[in-house]
């Protein structure tokens, strides 16, 4: 560790630990709290990246996350930020985008023919030969600025661990320095409570590297924090958004047991102080390894005890410059120059390519030295104030945007350097007043929220609004205007632009800030503004001889920091629906199907044995699924007329009707059965994925177009395992387990319904009906006994041939039984007519939903219909989705289901045909999905099997 | 994320909702004509700026209520309608 | 707007290989890629709206049409309303034969397009690949690739194995939620660098003669005798023939300037990018059922989209809930990009009409046209629908390859089928 | 019940050793852990719509947004009965396991014993659904059970806002959820009550957001416990 020096009094790396890792295979030593740059640079190290489109050498700039010279690889992470990472033991640390190696990067060669890529160069070659393109992108591809992720094959889930977390702080502060923690101290001394988020990885902002005059009140300060009941800490964390009401996100890192965690915060109050951010400055050779940022000789200095060079030459425009030159100065750096900005110094360019050799200054003269630190000036984070809806303008006297405090809503206030400069003292007192201010309308806002909200205590008094006493303004202190020296040098390091490809866009008509920056690609990078923003708009002022002002504001988008997707996905959660025969079907092989949110089984093994066991015995399905809802109220046949086409003042009770829902427009929505189970006792089924939909659609007609309807409504889709028992021995095998229900066909007929104990499970619902075309018995059993209740009957039906059978075999019997399926033999356009329903459309109903579209229809002869087809080879079995092709070579419909017919021993089709095509006896042409074309016929009716229905009515 | 003002549970993340838009009048089903219909069906103002809306609380308490909304900024109030309902 | 005349100078240069050493060797500035104008007090053409849709019509104008006296009004900077916004894709995989013959001009339009504008658009033919989740949307992209192969669109259903292969990253496994049982793949589709594409076309049009006025807002729309007679803007009156409605978030407040009401409703569509990474994604993936759309750009960055935000809004402020929803569904499909940083967010605007395809045409104010409802599929439709508006314009008649799309089909009940495919197939 | 009544099943897998109680399939674990999660599923479970200002709201005397519990009439019985106040003009009832017919017909009766006719024109809707099969229910209990809710849950749980006797629906893990605060001597603690399909769900990603606050499976506690500690009986 060459450039370590001594111990420095505010270091926060442990010299008691010392740690390895690899660096480009190589083993370097490291101490607890060291990052991976400071780790490097301790040892010498000074190249840690290439630059994105030169590959230009590139060191450390600010010495912190921001730093753009300083992505690295670490294992399978892309993009590490090196300069904020802690070192962890045996960390393999890589840089990215080298080859061969970082020291010789053959892309470099980039740079030499740099004068012919100008910005948006690409835009201006390669636009034909059209063949060409294609290898020249395979070039730009290798450009692609990055780390690599990780293959599927080599990933480990459990190494990628993400959570998330809810709070709800009264004030939530964002920003640990010194304001920050003293508006935290003063918002929990008030009574709030505190979430004090600091992105670096301890409290304390610019006071860690304050030196001897700071260090006490730093201490003391977070000793306020640490001592303050209700304040909870987040440290290495950042608030990446402000969003409607003062949603906050925030992210959490370094954890140890998650890789990262999303915090998401709904603050009472939003306090934001994130403090200053300093600014590059723009010159020839400024991206040149060696040259650094006041604050960056600071933390390595003061933080890390790194030595950052030998022989240094500062620009300085403010104390921080100063301060610089005198950290560099006590820890042994020859300090060759102090150029002050304030007096008219200036720096202009800096000789050396992968190291700086020396430096040429405004007068010309040129000092030779390593390092060279520039403190030009700071600009304002002021991206979450942007997001609450401030408006940031330049403050010319500041050199930089600010935003007015006056533009915020009343739940985001912001103290400390986005605000102003000051006194420590000033500081801390302004981030009192304000964290007082915040736990005040922090307390109204939740006192607020508890009154309107039932679980809360009623309060005992009337809301008191407390009035607010504004913080004292911050001064601002005056600070030269500088972004760029007279030479040219890079404004966006991590973009690889320069000042001059902005000129350059703006001389090609590109004025607009928004614009140049599009076509430069400024600001667009990982940094994402942060450093260069100001400069680009300085620049572009400039190159337009317009005002700053006048240029734009600073835009700031989402989120501040970079974050993983797998802390925005959080742990994978996604609903699942079981039925409760589900672990029997896992335990008999069914293949499973995922239907919405339900796990159903498609088949056990052999879909068309399981159609032949319930055509010619008996077979059991799993229907718990279908959407079941409880109606009841006097007024439930209203509801059913207004929302079916057809009729239901009339049905009796102990009867089951089916019927057909359309939406306003006409189009059908959802197909169902409901009983009448008593007086007012209705249970209405839905299918299964339209459960959700039509529960909504029936809860709206109610609340809004009918809130005096007497009418309730209560989901019990799974309070019933349901079982449709189907085939001509059905009521034989339900006879076995039923005994207090007559199953005689004359004292139970087709769509009836009953109650009884089945397989001694007491209070099942036994509705007579036949999605299958058989004789059928769906039994709705009481959801914790539906297993008994299916191992029952198999048991008792083994004679019989009764045998499980899943959706696909339903699928068939049902196309057999030409009874079509609401989504997929019907589209998002088909009316009742086109499904063809018009059987049940009853217009001399005065009202039902969809009742004008359809009554239109009906006058008109030439929507597309439904129709049964039957191929004139009957082995053939068109796709679901293959086209009807009409005479004129345009298309004519298309086959919406379509199946080889193990009962009949031929293909079975529907298809949704356009009038002309769709008459009984007409034969059309179908494209096959290879190519070919095939004929077929259309059928009278829809049914195949058994059109009379006399199995069904059995 | 929005909070809206439900009028029974109080503020709750708009995740927990559905939007349902801006209420339109459904006109007479036996009367209407097809521009009629077809306007309830279709046209919507598309305000920008203050304006009333239709939620369902579907995570929630399941009921529908009305808020006023201004599209260009997000701010939700409780509607007149449901002021004054709870207390 | 301060009329600023300084550059009325030369022509833009031709641009090549060959120029860009030129310029590179002599040092030579290039000339402005479009000029500013004085706004004359009446032009035969005001198209409102100074995307691709508003520059491609004025470009088509002047190219098939010979009509230059055009003038291109934003109230902003060319392409900063959706043409900046979107994800950039393209493809012509469309459900309803209108809408499949419709995009696959566009796209053959779009292939030819650097040559045709003299700049590189950066056509990247990636091939497009949309997810199957369920039976039920196998059946729809079985749907959807006969309707193309009839219209003669390259695309087919294809396997989990197939989607492996073009996509290794994509877990195929037999997870329960998200199983892929297949998917619709689109070979011509890809992605373009979509500003390329605005400053192509303004630059051209500017040659032909066009005027862009950019920073200029309409205020009002004049209209008598059921005749549009000009515009008002932030930048004087302007007399015009023909007005044509080009806007995206705005459609509904510009034609309710001109009394015509329009069956749109406006919802913000998010959209996001990470990090550069080493390319990996040569293909771009889509999945309708989970809401998300990806592809890599040339640069390393993932680009995502999704379907419209779940309610009206005119804020493009974004969510986290987006940003939330997105990363979860990019790894239920991709789980090892977890450690990959998402680094922006941004939302534009999108006018949905109730069918999912747009509305273009005549209104029933004589010369005020609209090109308007582009949903979340404008961008990919830009073309096309300028050399159709300009034909509009010129002929006075709807081109047949737009009668489909004509405001009229609404209170006819007409309405398209174009929702299946459109609502987050990009 | 007699011996022929079949066992129950619970939508949640019990953790080994499986038991029967009170007919239904259970857990027998017994967990010591600081955080446990139960499966409370048998617990008898009545919904109960009414006008919300109405007479049956009065006789039940609990509010929306409120639970109260009681030993009086509403069961015959004498075990408790915690009446949530679910939704505006909903309650849901909890009584002990196998009560849920005799809690149906106390609720379903409850106007006509205050000299209410049901049948009357102008008597207020009362609808009262047995649910005891079509939920699932179970209970977080621990100093950090607002925590690990926080994991999965936005809505403030914090005393302020949610005090015990609370009662809320919003999402949890994604999923309509009844999130009723009712502590046990002292201790934090949560029923939750969703639809029963996604029983198993919302059951294993509570397990799984708990981890690192090690949450353990607790067992249906038997009545024979009753008098070492509170059981499930009295949730």
């Amino acid at each position: 560790m060459a450039m370590r020096l001594e111990r420095q009094p505010d270091e926060v790396v442990d010299r008691d630990v010392t740690l390895t890792f690899t660096w480009n295979g190589r083993t370097y030593p490291a101490y607890a709290g060291d990052t991976i740059a400071s780790a490097l640079a301790a040892c010498g190290v000074r190249i840690f990246s290439r630059s994105f489109k030169y590959h230009r050498p590139r060191g450390l700039l600010t010495a912190s996350y921001l730093d753009p010279g300083c992505m690295v690889q670490v294992g399978d992470e892309p993009n590490v930020r090196g300069a904020h990472r802690l070192v962890e033991p045996g960390m393999r640390v890589r840089s990215q985008d080298t080859w061969p190696s970082l020291a010789v990067d053959v892309k470099a060669a980039n740079q030499l023919v740099g004068r012919f890529l100008p910005a948006g160069f690409y835009y201006k070659t390669f636009m034909g030969p059209r063949r060409l393109w294609p290898a020249y992108e395979r070039v730009l591809e290798r450009f692609a600025h990055g780390g690599e992720i990780p293959d599927l094959s080599s990933y480990q889930r459990q190494d990628h661990r993400y959570d998330q977390r809810h709070v709800h702080p009264d004030v939530l502060v964002a920003g640990g320095g010194p304001a920050g923690m003293a508006a935290a101290v003063a918002a929990a001394a008030a009574g709030a409570t505190v979430l004090l988020v600091e992105e670096e990885h301890a409290l304390g902002g610019h006071l860690r590297w304050g030196g001897d005059d700071v260090r006490s009140a730093l201490r003391e300060l977070r000793g306020r924090v640490e001592t303050a009941p209700g304040i909870e800490v987040l440290t290495d964390s950042v608030v990446l958004g402000r969003y409607d009401d003062n949603w906050v996100s925030v992210v959490q890192r370094g954890l140890p047991t998650v890789n990262e965690r999303l915090v998401k915060a709904r603050a009472k109050s939003l306090v934001v102080a994130p403090g200053l951010v300093e600014r590059p400055y723009v010159f020839a050779g400024n991206d040149v390894p060696g040259v650094m940022l006041s604050t960056a000789v600071r933390r390595l200095v003061d933080l890390y005890a790194v030595k950052p060079g030998h022989r240094a030459v500062v620009l300085s425009a403010n104390p921080d410059g100063d301060a610089a030159t005198e950290a560099l100065r006590r820890v042994g750096v020859d300090v060759a120059h102090v150029e002050d900005a304030r007096r008219g110094g200036d720096i202009v360019r800096v000789h050396g390519r992968d190291r700086v050799r020396a430096v040429e200054l405004g007068d010309g003269r040129r000092v030779d030295c390593d390092l060279v630190v520039t403190a030009t000036g700071w600009t304002a984070p002021v991206s979450l104030l942007t997001m609450a809806g401030a408006v940031p303008a330049y403050d010319a006297r500041a050199a930089r945007f600010r935003a007015d405090p006056a533009q915020l809503p009343d739940n985001v206030l912001a103290t400390g350097g986005v605000v102003g400069d000051g006194s420590l003292d000033e500081l801390v007192a302004h981030g009192e007043a304000t964290g007082r201010v915040a736990a005040r309308r922090a307390a109204a806002v939740g006192r607020r929220w508890r009154a309107a909200s039932p679980t809360a205590h009623k309060q005992a008094g009337p809301l008191v609004e407390v009035a607010d006493d504004a913080p004292p303004a911050l001064p601002v202190d005056p600070h030269p205007e500088l972004f760029r020296a007279r030479t040219h040098g890079i404004v966006d390091f991590s973009e690889d632009v320069s000042s001059a490809d902005l000129v350059t866009a703006v001389a090609e008509g590109y004025e607009s800030a928004e614009l140049a920056k599009r076509y430069t690609t400024a600001t667009m990078g990982p940094v994402q503004g942060k450093l260069e923003t100001v400069n680009v708009i300085a620049i572009i002022a400039e190159a337009t001889r317009r005002t700053i002002e006048e240029t734009g504001t600073t835009t700031w988008r989402p989120p501040y920091a970079p974050v993983t997707l797998g802390a925005l996905a959080g742990p994978e959660r996604e609903p699942v629906r079981r039925s409760p025969l589900q672990s029997w079907h896992d335990a008999h092989a069914a293949t499973p199907l995922v239907a919405g949110a339900w796990i159903r089984p498609d088949h056990y093994g052999d879909p068309a044995g399981e159609v032949r066991a319930v055509r010619e015995g008996v077979g059991l399905i799993d229907v718990t699924p279908i959407g079941k809802l409880d109606l009841h109220g006097p007024d439930v046949p209203r509801l059913l007329n207004l929302v079916y086409l057809n009729r239901w003042s009339k049905l009796a009770v102990g009867r089951v009707r089916y019927g057909v829902m359309c939406a306003e427009d006409g189009v059908v929505l959802d197909d169902g059965v409901t009983a009448r189970l008593g007086e007012s006792s209705y249970l209405m089924t839905t299918t299964s994925s339209g459960a959700a939909t039509v529960w909504e659609w029936l809860e709206r007609w109610l609340q809004t177009e009918h809130p005096d309807w007497r009418v309730h409504i209560t989901p019990v889709t799974t309070a019933y395992a349901s079982i449709n028992v189907a085939g001509p021995r059905s009521r034989e095998l339900v006879r076995r387990v039923v005994a207090d229900v007559d199953l005689d066909p004359d004292a139970f007929p087709y769509m009836h319904v009953r109650t009884g104990t089945v397989a001694g499970v007491a209070d099942c619902v036994l509705w007579r009906i036949g999605f299958t075309g058989e004789l059928s018995y769906e039994l709705h059993v009481p959801a914790g006994h539906g297993l008994h209740v299916w191992e029952a009957l198999l048991a008792a039906g083994g004679d019989l041939g009764a045998r499980a059978f899943g959706v696909e075999a339903q699928r068939i019997l049902r196309l057999e039984k030409g009874h079509l399926i609401v989504g997929q033999d019907t589209d998002g356009l088909s009316r009742a007519g086109s499904a063809g329903l018009e059987g049940l459309v009853k217009l001399d109903k005065e009202d039902f939903a969809g009742r004008p579209e359809l009554a239109w229809q009906d006058q008109q002869r030439d929507y597309p219909r439904l129709v049964g087809l039957r191929t004139t080879d009957p082995t053939v079995v068109p796709v679901e989705g293959s086209q009807v092709v009409a005479d004129d070579g345009g298309i004519g419909g298309r086959v919406t289901s379509s199946r080889m017919s193990p009962t009949l021993d031929r293909s079975v089709v529907l298809a949704q045909l356009d009038a002309s095509l769709a008459h009984a006896g007409s034969e059309v042409t179908i494209a096959m999905v290879d190519g070919t074309r095939v004929t077929a016929v259309v059928t009278a009716g829809l049914a195949q099997v058994d059109p009379e229905g006399e199995r069904l009515h059995g | 994320m929005m909070l809206i003002p439900c009028p029974w549970c109080g503020p709750r993340d708009a995740a927990e909702f559905a939007y349902l838009g801006e209420p339109a009048p459904r006109p007479d089903p036996t009367a209407a004509s097809p521009e009629q219909w077809r306007g309830y069906l279709y046209l919507r103002h598309n305000v920008a700026g203050p304006g009333t809306e239709r939620w369902y609380h579907r995570m929630g308490c399941r009921r529908h209520l009305l808020v006023e909304r201004d599209t260009t900024t997000n701010e939700v109030r409780p509607h007149r309608s449901h002021v004054g309902d709870e207390s | 707007m301060v009329e600023r005349g300084r550059r009325t100078g030369p022509r833009p240069g031709r641009y090549s290989a060959l120029s860009l050493l030129r310029h590179g060797v002599t040092g030579q500035a290039w000339p402005a890629a479009w000029r500013n104008h004085d706004m004359r007090r009446g032009y035969r053409v005001v198209i409102i709206g100074g995307g691709v849709h508003g520059l491609a019509t004025a470009y088509y104008l002047a190219r098939n049409h010979q009509i230059t006296d055009v003038a291109v009004l934003d109230k902003g900077y060319l392409g900063g309303g959706g043409s900046g916004r979107n994800t950039a894709i393209l493809r012509s995989n469309y459900l309803t034969p209108e809408g499949v013959r419709f995009y696959d001009r566009s796209l053959q339009l779009y292939r030819g397009l650097a040559a045709d504008l003299n700049f590189n658009v950066m056509f990247s033919r990636k091939g497009h690949l949309t997810l199957a989740h369920s039976d039920a949307s196998l059946r729809t992209m079985r749907w959807r690739a006969e309707v193309n192969k009839l219209s003669g669109v390259d695309s087919d259903v294809v396997g989990p194995a197939d989607v492996k292969r073009l996509v290794p990253h994509i877990d195929t496994s037999d997870r329960p939620r998200y199983p892929i049982l297949g998917a619709l793949y689109h070979p011509p589709g890809g992605i373009i660098r979509h500003d390329a594409v605005v400053w192509g076309y303004a630059r051209a049009a500017d040659h032909l003669g066009a005027h862009l006025h950019q920073h200029t807002e309409v205020t009002g729309i004049d209209v008598s005798g059921g005749r549009v007679r000009g515009v008002r803007t932030t930048n004087g009156d302007v007399a015009a023939d023909v007005v044509v409605n080009a806007t995206a978030g705005w459609a509904t407040l510009v034609a309710d300037m001109a009394g015509v009401r329009l069956p749109v409703q406006t919802f913000p569509l998010q959209a996001a990018v990470t990090e550069p990474v080493k390319p990996f994604l040569r293909t771009v993936v889509v999945s309708g059922t989970l809401h998300v759309y990806v592809s890599q750009t040339a640069r390393g960055e993932l680009v995502f989209g999704a379907s419209v935000d779940p309610f009206a809004s005119y804020s493009t402020q974004g969510s986290l809930e987006f940003t939330e929803g997105l990363a979860s569904h990019v790894l239920q499909l991709m789980p090892s990009l977890s450690s990959l940083r998402l680094l922006r967010q941004w939302a534009g605007l999108c006018d949905m009409t109730p069918d999912f395809a747009p509305i273009m045409g005549p209104t029933d104010v004589d010369g005020f046209l609209v090109d308007v409802g582009w949903g979340t599929y404008g961008f990919k439709a830009g073309p096309v629908s300028g050399e159709a508006m300009a034909e509009c314009i010129a002929t006075g008649r709807t081109p047949e390859i737009i009668s489909s799309f004509g405001l009229d089909r609404f209170a006819r009940g007409e309405l398209l089928g174009e929702k299946g495919a459109a609502a987050v197939g990009h | 019940m007699d011996d022929t009544t079949p066992v129950a099943r619970s939508a949640i897998s019990p953790a080994p050793p499986e038991i029967v109680v009170a007919c239904w399939a259970v857990s027998g674990r017994r967990s010591t852990g600081a955080l446990t999660l139960t499966d409370a599923s048998p617990l008898a479970k009545v919904a109960v719509r009414a006008d919300p200002d109405g007479e049956l709201a009065q006789a039940l005397g609990v509010r929306f947004g409120r639970t109260s519990r009681r030993t009086d009439a509403l069961d015959s019985v004498g075990t408790d009965v915690l009446v949530v106040g679910s939704g505006p003009g909903e309650w849901l009832a909890l009584g002990a396991p196998g009560r849920q017919l005799a809690l149906t017909e106390q609720l379903r009766g409850l106007l006509e014993r205050r000299g209410r006719v049901s049948g009357a024109a102008s008597a207020e809707l009362v609808t009262v659904v047995d649910l005891t099969h079509g939920r699932a229910l179970m209970r977080l209990t621990g100093p950090a059970a607002a925590e690990l809710l926080g994991r999965e849950c936005a809505v403030d749980l914090t005393d302020a806002a949610c005090p015990d006797g609370s009662a809320l629906r919003t999402a949890v893990a994604g999923l309509a959820t009844d999130v009723i605060r009712d502590d046990w001597d002292g201790t934090s603690s949560y029923l939750l009550h969703c639809e029963r399909s996604s029983g198993q769900y919302l059951f294993d990603s509570l397990l799984d957001a708990g981890t690192e606050l090690g949450v353990d499976v607790d067992g249906f506690t038997t009545p024979s416990a009753r008098d070492e500690r509170r059981t499930m009986y009295d949730f």
